[in-house]
């Protein structure tokens, strides 16, 4: 564990899709590594993001604000992103932000993978 | 030898001590963002103590977490020796855990509190609209001797309802 | 209209604020068994924040946990309106954390805090062992206005040595 | 979840065994549920006790003399005490205590009822 942060990030890939899989919760203090690691994923231009959220029980406003920038991001570049295995918290926190429209939301990672 | 930040006295309320709710645990903490995951803890733990469920207790937090986050951010301007005052304890009339925040930053109008249009896909802005719709009574006021005063309020959902989505 | 319990300043301590130590959170809790939980979560997200591991956080939160129970029980008789003071915050020189604790209760002779012998089993008297042993310094003193006051330190131990057991 | 404790107690037997599963940490306010389970128990004077400590994240020192007069109970009535499964975190702590071998302690369920 480091020190003051206790978000881990996780990168791997799958074919040509990239899968970003943060561990912890997502708050003011460590929203700004998952936005790094999201945009340096994107940078790389890969056919397809895959934001594994399974590792995820708590997220904020800012961490909310940072999957909203990698979309339009997303967009901008056409690289489609994936949100998979929310947590009924997150899912929770989603769906009151009015967000889980936006958002192409999967289940599982194998249904991201193969959507 | 430097002194450190010192605890100074909780600037007084705009409301009084009352027969609905009674305070338990008053905190003071510095206004810096590693402090979050800490308060977010207590206040879980304060939310089950009476008798939230997991989502509820969750709701409540985070729209703690959003108040102490817009006070760091635009009260305090993101300096860090700021300080923030927090006051937690059980309603009396309804299981449930009442939350009154107070600062001694830049207070602001109350107009400009209003958050960005829902439709209007963008990060930020977000927060306001979290706090009004997390909690069952938010108040948002400044204080006559500078500062501001948030009040949240969330009692316990039947398990019915809460667990229907 | 009942009064709640207000906070009050923290009586002033034997120690000074000194370079070694920041404190970043500030908290008044009434002497309540109920509270232990709430106050546990949040010592172990500020251990967590300077880098103790999982079990040292533990151990820490354990120690504090004993000196509160104390309180409670010895200290206040098991009043559930007494107060209790607690500061905590990163030491400067280590990854660590400080605690310190100050009531209004009853003092006592330190004679009297030995705890019992450890090849004696029984129920009871574990507790001034457990705080002993748990962190690397523990300080117990009768403060000249009344009241007690405990300072617990645990600084991090190298992954090697704390998961070889 | 009751509203101020989250301490769950599961008493179930097996064979002439008796297991009881507590969930939650333990601690002050917490432990007269578990020393009132744990009578209970020894009451009906079962054959052979195991205490499940797999979901104990957390137990403090009134926990521990719960289960030092437990064992007393169990010496007195000659119903043997078994732990299992106990955390990473509660086996330092009994381990601190030095409890670790005044109790008869196992590894899994399976290895306490067997034993
Ligand atoms: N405590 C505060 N002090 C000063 N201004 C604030 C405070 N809280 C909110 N604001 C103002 O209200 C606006 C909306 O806040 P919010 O909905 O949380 O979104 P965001 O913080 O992402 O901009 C902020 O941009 C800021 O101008
Ligand atoms: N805060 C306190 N105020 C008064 N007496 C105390 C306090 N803490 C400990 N004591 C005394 O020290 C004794 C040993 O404490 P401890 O080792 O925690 O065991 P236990 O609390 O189980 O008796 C207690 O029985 C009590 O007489």
């Amino acid at each position: 564990m480091n020190a003051g942060s206790t978000l881990e990030i996780a990168v791997e890939t799958s074919g040509e899709t990239t899968i970003v899989t943060p561990k912890g919760e997502v708050d003011m203090a460590r929203s700004p590594l998952l936005r790094k690691s999201i945009a340096d994923v994107m940078k790389a231009k890969p056919k397809r993001v895959v934001l594994d959220l399974s590792g995820v029980p708590y997220m904020d406003s800012s961490g909310l604000a940072t999957m909203v920038e990698a979309l339009q991001n997303s967009r901008k570049n056409q690289i489609p992103l994936l949100l998979c295995s929310l947590t009924p918290r997150v899912r929770s926190i989603l769906e009151i932000a009015r967000l889980n429209t936006v958002f192409t939301l999967c289940d599982g990672r194998a249904q991201a993978l193969n959507g | 030898m430097v002194q450190g930040p010192r605890a100074r006295p909780a600037p007084s309320g705009l409301t009084v001590q009352s027969v609905f709710h009674e305070p338990e645990v008053h905190m003071q903490i510095l206004s810096r963002p590693e402090l979050l995951a800490p308060v977010r803890a207590m206040t879980n733990a304060m939310a089950a103590r009476v008798g939230l469920n997991d989502i509820d207790a969750c709701h409540l937090a985070l729209a703690l977490d959003e108040a102490l986050t817009n006070i760091i951010r635009h009260g305090y301007d993101s300096d860090r020796n700021g300080r923030i005052w927090i006051e937690m304890g059980p309603l009396a009339l309804t299981q449930g855990l009442r939350i009154e925040i107070k600062d001694r930053a830049r207070s602001v109008n109350p107009d400009e509190l209003q958050g960005r249009d829902l439709e209007d896909i963008r990060p930020g802005g977000l927060g306001m609209h979290l706090m009004r719709t997390l909690v069952d009574r938010f108040e948002h006021a400044n204080r006559p001797d500078g500062g501001m005063q948030i009040v949240l309020e969330k009692s316990s959902t039947p398990a019915s309802v809460s667990n229907a989505s």
